[in-house]
């Protein structure tokens, strides 16, 4: 196919796309989408492109470009690409972890939360202490439910496991994330778990003989004898599978919220790890994977004592776990904004 | 070798006029170098930047929109500057402004609320943000606190408290606790000016701003006194001007005006309010502030250049793959010219050459 | 006891930077210059620095590139602020933008590559000492620096012939120049030496704190440093005070977090800038109105010749 | 003209310093043009000029400070290329500026190792400044910092410093602007010790009595150009002066028959804390002034001048209204402006900074002062028109010389711009006029024309107060005068009472009587 009628991919990033965090897989997805069908396509991002007033922009630059398929990788952006959608009935749009669709705009999102609960067991058998770290970086759902089904799965271990929670209040401050690590350390966590962006606390956890969860990439080169896994944001698959569906006229308005099993994401070799917690944690992905184990399963006890309504049956429905804003039994923090 | 600077027995009106040009032209040699050395075509590039945003009505209507917010705080920063009142937390004052007006608008959500709605929302971001300023001016003026600083901490802690805001009390209830309020109803909501575009009323009010700035500091007394205040303090005391009440004044007013944009933004472009509304505008005004040279209509004809930068920047990446570090190298380059060149209405750049050979020069 | 000797060794990394940038500040400062342009000092030495230990394997190395890139940043201040005569407020916060953007550049093929940090002295024996070992022997080799660096520098200028004549020239530029001192000059030094300094602490964040690179990983850590210097009224002494107690502040708030103190923690994130801001004014009042501020700083001087 | 050493004077020895065709341009100014100067060993020399003539100029270039643009100066003979102060003096050449050279924040000591080359130790630098200021009998504390002294001190370290370099040669530029006659005797007997020395000095001063007493030798620019060499003891005052100026001075005249009216500006017992830590504290002042009454103040800069000036003008408000009272109207608690439109005008001593904004126009500077009570401003609008009227009345009526209408205040020479000034203010046909200095740093001509403009105003009813350093300024125009003395104020002697010495000794603070002064009410 010649340059001219390439189909023209867009994306809008939140971060610079070297932030090794969030940014960074959404565009090594990217790479692997120009490596499968680089033929037949064309990308092109707008990096650093802030959540305000200036996103609508951006995206609307990108279908004036020429772009017909549109990834918006950040929650920030569901408003402008809802807006421009509707202006542009033609283009298509994928927006990430985001709940406002339109005949032109897909949701993508993971079921991280699997991975967390997965964590969780990993944790509760690797601490010593019985204190796990977790640094936050700001309250909303995808985190808190990342907490809960830490916690949830830990508590099926030791019941008595305890979870101390730093908030940082930022996606991305290496320093501050790496001064957070240090103070769970310090008050006496010795796994670490991170919501945040940067290999800051893997780093120090690394530097001082605690073990750690990566988070959105592979972390292992700044902790080699510390990161257990990580939750890999792995999107290559989705975004070759709807530019796929572009190219062929297949491409549908869909909401997706991969598990496991849709290979969003994955989960990084587990490491650092006695076999039988290995085994433990493989078998809970093989569980989750067929189905066999949700993490939300009920009774659910929220934290002021009270069983959760349990609206999805057996389980939280989806809005209960995308809107989720309370803790669960056993963690003795306060949800902020509560 | 050395270069000297000597002084003009009066600022040269002509340099005043070219020197603009002459940093124009010095930016674009550098970065027809940055491109070359990028390995991207010159040409193509600046065709980007400069020309391509121009061509076409969306992105003029683009311009403006950028525009707006950079040249309203602008205004409000040069006065303060010119008063010789380092006003650097203006991006926390339009924060706060921000917060202010949207606290109407969520209360008034799904209320048959009438068209009171958005002015209250204006007058009280207005006020906010000049209230959110007097507290550096106070520091100021009572205790002598540097008011660059206080009012740069300030930032932080008006950039943390929308975020406590829209996260805790203020969040949308049926938004899936995700951190911004619901949508603005449309009593709410600044009217477009062009039906379909971005365009919005926002950008009349920042022309207004400019013309009544204009007007104030070009024919008014308290204008003469601003300008006073901040080129010869000592002089205006003798004119009986009150150098601790312009401080106040002058960072009420900016403050004032960066609120004002700061809800025009949230309630414009936006449409709610949530983190980051602002990317950076209170920074960047500072650097349109000084690029216009503190005057109304350079501000003005700044604050669309630089929109046009940030658009050119944009269409750069796109079309050519350039990353957005060089729009800012870019753009830091311009300033130093701009500055640089500006020098000269002052002085006259000579090169002078060790003394030795002059002195003998008759001997 | 072993978590105040955590503490104590998290905030003195924490206060590091500040300190080694500050100190720079405080020097140029105090020849009459403001030079609002640390932040950009500090990235753009946070880059190379990183740039240097990654392509040479020694992060001796790397803070001497992050030396010498704050150096030439300055020294681009320098000539307009000084050279050139410009307003010195602008000028720093265009270096400051400049410095973001050209990081970014510089850093972008270094994105996602690590290197081993700076190592921490271990004297058996000494450094194995309860509460005190570590925290006086166990340190990596900047936060030593940053100690030799301050008292170095109120040696200099409370001890030498140099140091006074700096002082001189943020005290009255004119009577230095009628004197004979090439003022120009010396706060070229002064501000080269600034530049130096943040180059430095720029670096520290890749090279010891967290050792990789990111674009934009000083996150605001500049613009404390400038505010430090006002704090220690342009005293080196109380400089270390100062950097110290923000440390303290934003380390103790992240530990109050983990102890589950029920305060949000967006307030308790604020709590540093707030503290910055009484402890300004508090400062400000005691001096009864009177700064101690060099009294030619930010002012611009243009020798006849 | 190459060597201009004119016969009889000191011509056996060779000279130590000579300057050779030195010439300063600025732009297209030339600040020096081609001057020739021999300056002997044990001779006083004096350099006389108007002001601007470049007298300060062509010392600065001596002294290395500033790179001349043409022409030479020979060392003992030989030529020498002085690429800055430390060279000149590493060669013996010492100097005292005419504005100081210190810094406020510094002690004494770290003020004059700052003038030394810093060869020796600070410790030995401090007890070598004692010694020399024993020796010369100039006494100062080497811990004390220099905010805390009072001029006469500042001026000691200045010529302490360029003692304690044991100088060939000394270079002093006015030092006796800002001295008693009492202190200014005893600087003139350091001189005559140190000519005694073999030290040779170049004495810059205004006061044409006190070079005839002193000085050798006198080289007289005008323009920037050498116009004589003469031996001063062998001229008049009028001559040298005439030299200066090259033609007569305009006599200023009094009319003759000045009544004096009702009081129009009185202060009564007013006291007011120093405003910052190194300020003068003003107590217990009164006086009162009539219609066509000038009165004058005289006393050394920093006795409370500065201060008086504030009070009376409202930058600085005092908390009993009746301390200043304007045209029978208690004003000690208004601001400048309501007192300018109770009819009082001011003019204070620093022109550029205080007096005008530097770098606005002169109707934007007449708009500074004017804006309260001239009709310049309509609803919070300026009149340009009028503005621009009052820098065109002003120019016509004190022949103020400019480039152009409208220019730049700063672009202005000193003298045009007090003319302007003084003619903003007279223009306003004030009641009350209190002026600083009015003629410092001004040439002849000049200041010939602003002190007839005090006399006339006077004559036309106005109450006239004038502060000056210039006795001889305050004899020509005064009806009484006052000395000011560490912020307290003499009862005002007739001023033909008022001889050099009386007023010299109130200078120095020898006979005042608080009580005395606390009750004087007019004359
Ligand atoms: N840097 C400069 N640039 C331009 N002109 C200058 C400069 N310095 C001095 N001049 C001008 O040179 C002339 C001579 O100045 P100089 O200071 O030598 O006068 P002076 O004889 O010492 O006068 P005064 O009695 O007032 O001290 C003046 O007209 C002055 O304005
Ligand atoms: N620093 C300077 N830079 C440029 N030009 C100057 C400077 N100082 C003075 N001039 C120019 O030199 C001229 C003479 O200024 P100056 O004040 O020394 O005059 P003057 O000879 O002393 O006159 P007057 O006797 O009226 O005071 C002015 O017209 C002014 O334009
Ligand atoms: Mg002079
Ligand atoms: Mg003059």
């Amino acid at each position: 196919a010649s340059a001219a009628d390439k189909l023209k991919v867009g994306f809008i990033y939140l971060g610079p796309i070297g932030d090794l965090g969030w940014t960074y897989q959404h565009d090594l997805a990217r790479q692997a989408l120009v490596k499968e069908l680089g033929d037949k396509i064309e990308t092109t991002y707008l990096e650093n492109v802030p959540e305000g007033p200036d996103a609508e922009r951006s995206i609307e630059q990108l279908v004036r470009a020429g772009n017909k398929l549109i990834f918006t990788t950040s929650f920030g952006y569901m408003d402008p690409t809802l807006k421009v959608a509707k202006k542009y009935p033609n283009v298509h749009f994928e927006h990430a972890t985001g709940y406002k669709r339109n005949p032109n705009m897909s949701t993508y999102s993971a079921k991280w939360f699997q991975g967390r609960y997965i964590q969780g067991l990993i944790a509760a058998k690797m601490s010593k202490s019985g204190v796990l770290g977790y640094i936050g970086s700001f309250p909303i759902p995808e985190v808190v439910s990342g907490i809960n089904a830490t916690m949830l799965a830990a508590q099926t271990i030791n019941p008595n496991i305890k979870v101390k929670i730093i908030w940082a209040n930022t996606w991305f401050d290496p320093g501050k994330e790496a001064d957070a690590a240090k103070a769970l350390i310090d008050q006496g966590a010795d796994v670490i778990m991170q919501h945040t962006d940067s290999p800051a606390a893997m780093q120090i956890a690394s530097e001082r003989g605690k073990l750690a969860f990566g988070q959105d990439s592979e972390m292992i080169k700044f902790g080699p004898k510390t990161q257990l896994t990580s939750i890999l944001d792995t999107w290559g698959p989705y975004y070759i599978e709807r530019v796929k569906a572009e190219l062929a006229g297949t491409w549908k308005s869909e909401d997706s919220w991969g598990g496991l099993d849709s290979h969003m994401f994955a989960m990084a070799p587990y490491t650092n790890m006695p076999d039988d917690v290995k085994k433990l944690a493989e078998d809970a992905q093989a569980a989750i994977i067929a189905g066999k184990l949700n993490p939300f399963k009920c009774p659910i006890v929220g934290q002021d004592g009270k069983p959760v309504e349990c609206k999805g049956g057996d389980h939280l429905d989806d809005g209960q776990i995308l809107g989720m804003n309370f803790y669960v039994k056993g963690i003795d923090d306060k949800l902020p904004g509560k | 070798m050395q270069l000297v600077l000597e002084k003009r027995a009066e600022r040269s009106n002509t340099i005043a006029l070219v020197s603009p040009l002459i940093a124009i032209g010095l930016t674009i040699v550098t970065m027809v170098i940055l491109f070359a050395i990028l390995g991207k075509n010159p040409l193509l590039a600046l065709h980007a930047y400069f020309i391509a945003p121009l061509t076409d009505s969306y992105s003029l209507q683009e311009i403006a929109v950028k525009a707006t917010p950079l040249v309203m705080i602008a205004i409000g920063l040069s006065l303060c500057y010119l008063a010789n009142a380092w006003n650097i937390g203006a991006e926390g004052q339009f924060l706060v402004g921000a917060v202010a007006g949207s606290w109407i608008a969520v209360k008034t959500q799904g209320t048959d609320a009438g068209a009171w709605v958005l002015p209250a929302m204006f007058v009280l971001a207005a006020a906010a943000g000049a209230l959110y300023a007097l507290i550096p001016a106070i520091c100021k003026v009572k205790f002598g606190a540097s008011e660059i600083l206080t009012s740069l901490m300030l930032v932080y802690v008006a950039d943390l408290l929308l975020d406590y805001l829209v996260r805790g009390p203020w969040r949308d209830p049926n938004g899936f606790n995700f951190p911004t309020t619901a949508e603005f109803d449309s009593v709410a909501t600044v009217p477009l000016l062009i039906e379909g575009g971005r365009l919005h009323l926002g950008s009349i009010i920042a022309l207004l701003v400019v013309a009544a700035a204009a007007i104030l500091l070009g024919r008014t007394i308290k204008g003469f006194e601003i300008r006073v205040v901040g080129a010869a303090p000592r002089a205006a005391r003798f004119g009986g001007f009150n150098a601790n009440q312009l401080i106040i004044l002058t960072f009420a007013v900016s403050g004032a005006l960066a609120g004002l944009a700061g809800i025009i933004e949230v309630a414009g472009p936006v449409g709610h309010l949530q983190p980051g509304i602002s990317p950076g505008y209170g920074f960047t005004a500072i650097i349109v502030a000084f690029l216009g040279r503190l005057n109304p209509l350079g501000i003005l004809i700044a604050g669309l250049f630089l929109a046009l930068t940030f658009i050119g920047g944009e269409q750069a990446q796109i079309a050519m793959k350039i990353p957005l570090d060089v729009t800012k190298v870019f753009q830091g380059m311009l300033l130093f010219y701009v500055l640089a060149c500006d020098s000269l209405i002052l002085y006259r750049f000579k090169l002078s050459f060790p003394n030795r050979q002059v002195a003998r020069g008759t001997h | 006891m072993e978590l105040i000797e955590a503490i104590i060794l998290a905030v003195l990394a924490a206060s590091t930077p500040l300190l080694i940038a500050a100190t720079g500040e405080l020097v140029t400062e105090r020849s009459g210059v403001l030079n609002l342009g640390v932040e950009g000092m500090m990235i753009v030495g946070a880059a190379c620095g990183f740039a240097g230990a990654w392509l040479t394997g020694s992060v001796f190395v790397g803070a001497l590139f992050g030396i010498v890139a704050g150096t030439m940043m300055s020294l681009i201040f320098a000539l307009m602020a000084l050279g050139l005569a410009v307003n010195q407020v602008a000028t720093g916060l265009a270096l400051t933008i400049l410095g973001v953007g050209l990081s970014g550049l510089i850093g972008a093929g270094f994105v996602g590559e690590r290197i081993t940090p700076a190592v921490h002295l271990h004297i058996p024996g000494l450094t194995d000492i309860p509460l005190i070992g570590r925290v006086l022997f166990g340190e990596d080799g900047f936060v030593y620096v940053s100690i030799a660096l301050v008292i170095g520098v109120w040696w200099f200028l409370y001890r030498t012939r140099a140091g006074l004549i700096l002082r001189a020239c943020g005290d009255n530029h004119v009577s230095a120049h009628a004197l004979g001192y090439p003022v120009l000059r010396i706060r070229t030094f002064a501000v080269m030496f600034g530049g130096a300094c943040a180059g430095l602490a720029g670096a520290y964040l890749p090279l010891a704190y967290t050792p990789f690179f990111i674009p934009g990983m000083t996150a605001g850590r500049g613009w404390i440093a400038l505010a430090l210097v006002v704090f220690s009224s342009w005293r080196p002494g109380r400089l270390v005070i100062g950097a110290y107690l923000f440390g303290a502040v934003t380390i103790l708030q992240l530990h109050a977090q983990g102890w589950g103190i029920g305060i949000p923690s967006q307030f308790m994130s604020a709590l540093p800038y707030l503290a910055t801001v009484i402890v300004l004014v508090l400062l400000s009042r005691a001096r009864s109105g009177g700064s101690t501020a060099p009294a030619a700083l930010g002012t611009v001087f243009v020798p006849d010749r | 003209m190459l060597d201009s050493t004119p016969d009889g004077l000191n011509s056996g020895e060779p000279p130590l310093l000579r300057t050779i065709g030195l010439t300063k341009r600025y732009g297209d100014f030339l600040a020096n043009d081609s001057i020739d100067i021999d300056i002997r060993p044990s001779e006083i020399h004096a350099l006389l000029g108007e002001n601007g003539a470049g007298k300060s100029t062509l010392v600065k270039a001596i002294y290395g400070l500033i790179q001349p643009s043409a022409g030479e100066i020979r060392w003992q003979g030989k030529p020498v290329v002085l690429s800055g102060p430390s060279e000149a003096r590493s060669l013996g050449i010492g100097m005292v500026f005419q504005h100081f050279s210190l810094f406020d924040n510094l002690t004494v000591a770290e003020n004059v190792a700052l003038g030394l080359d810093g060869k020796e130790s600070f410790k030995d630098t401090s007890s070598r400044l004692e010694q020399v200021s024993k020796l010369y009998g100039l006494p100062l504390d080497p811990r004390r910092e220099v905010w805390q002294l009072s001029v006469g001190e500042r001026q000691r370290i200045e010529i302490v410093r360029a003692l304690m370099q044991d100088p060939k040669f000394l270079i002093l530029d006015e030092p006796t602007a800002v001295l008693t006659p009492q202190e200014a005797d005893q600087l003139f007997i350091v001189l005559e010790r140190l000519k005694a020395e073999g030290r040779a000095i170049l004495y810059i001063s205004h006061k044409l009595e006190e070079v005839k007493r002193l000085c050798d030798t006198a080289t007289i620019l005008r323009g920037g150009r050498k116009v004589e060499t003469c031996n001063p003891r062998l001229e008049t005052a009028a001559s040298l002066a005439r030299m200066m100026v090259g033609g007569e001075i305009k006599e200023v005249k009094a009319a003759s028959g000045r009544t004096t009216t009702v009081p129009r500006l009185v202060v009564n017992d007013l006291s007011l804390a120093p405003a910052e830590a190194h300020g003068v504290r003003l107590e217990h002042i009164s006086f009162e002034l009539k219609g066509g009454e000038i009165l004058g103040i005289a006393g050394v800069a920093g006795n409370g001048q500065d201060e008086l000036f504030a009070a009376l003008s409202g930058e600085r408000l005092s908390k009993d209204p009746g301390t200043v009272v304007i045209e029978g109207i208690a004003a000690g608690h208004l601001s400048i402006t309501q007192r300018r439109k109770l009819g009082a005008a001011f003019v204070p001593e620093e022109r550029l900074g205080h007096g005008t904004a530097p770098r606005m126009k002169l109707s934007e500077n007449a708009l500074l002062t004017g804006h309260a009570a001239s009709g310049m401003v309509h609803h919070g609008f300026i009149d340009t028109a009028a503005t621009l009227k009052t820098v065109d009345r002003a120019t016509e009526t004190f022949d103020v010389r400019k480039a152009k209408r409208d220019p730049e205040a700063a672009s202005l020479s000193g003298g045009n711009l007090q003319k302007f000034i003084v003619g903003r203010e007279i223009l306003r046909n004030p009641a009350v006029l209190v002026v600083s200095q009015p003629t410092w740093g001004v040439d002849a001509g000049a200041a010939a024309v602003i002190r007839q403009a005090l006399l006339d105003l006077a004559t036309a009813g106005a109450a006239v107060l004038v502060t000056s350093q210039d006795l001889d300024e305050l004899a020509e125009i005064a009806d009484r005068i006052a000395v000011m003395f560490h912020g307290k104020l003499s009862v005002p002697l007739p001023t033909r009472e008022a001889s050099r010495e009386k007023l010299g000794l109130l200078m120095g603070g020898s006979s005042l009587e608080p009580k005395e002064a606390a009750h004087a009410v007019g004359a």
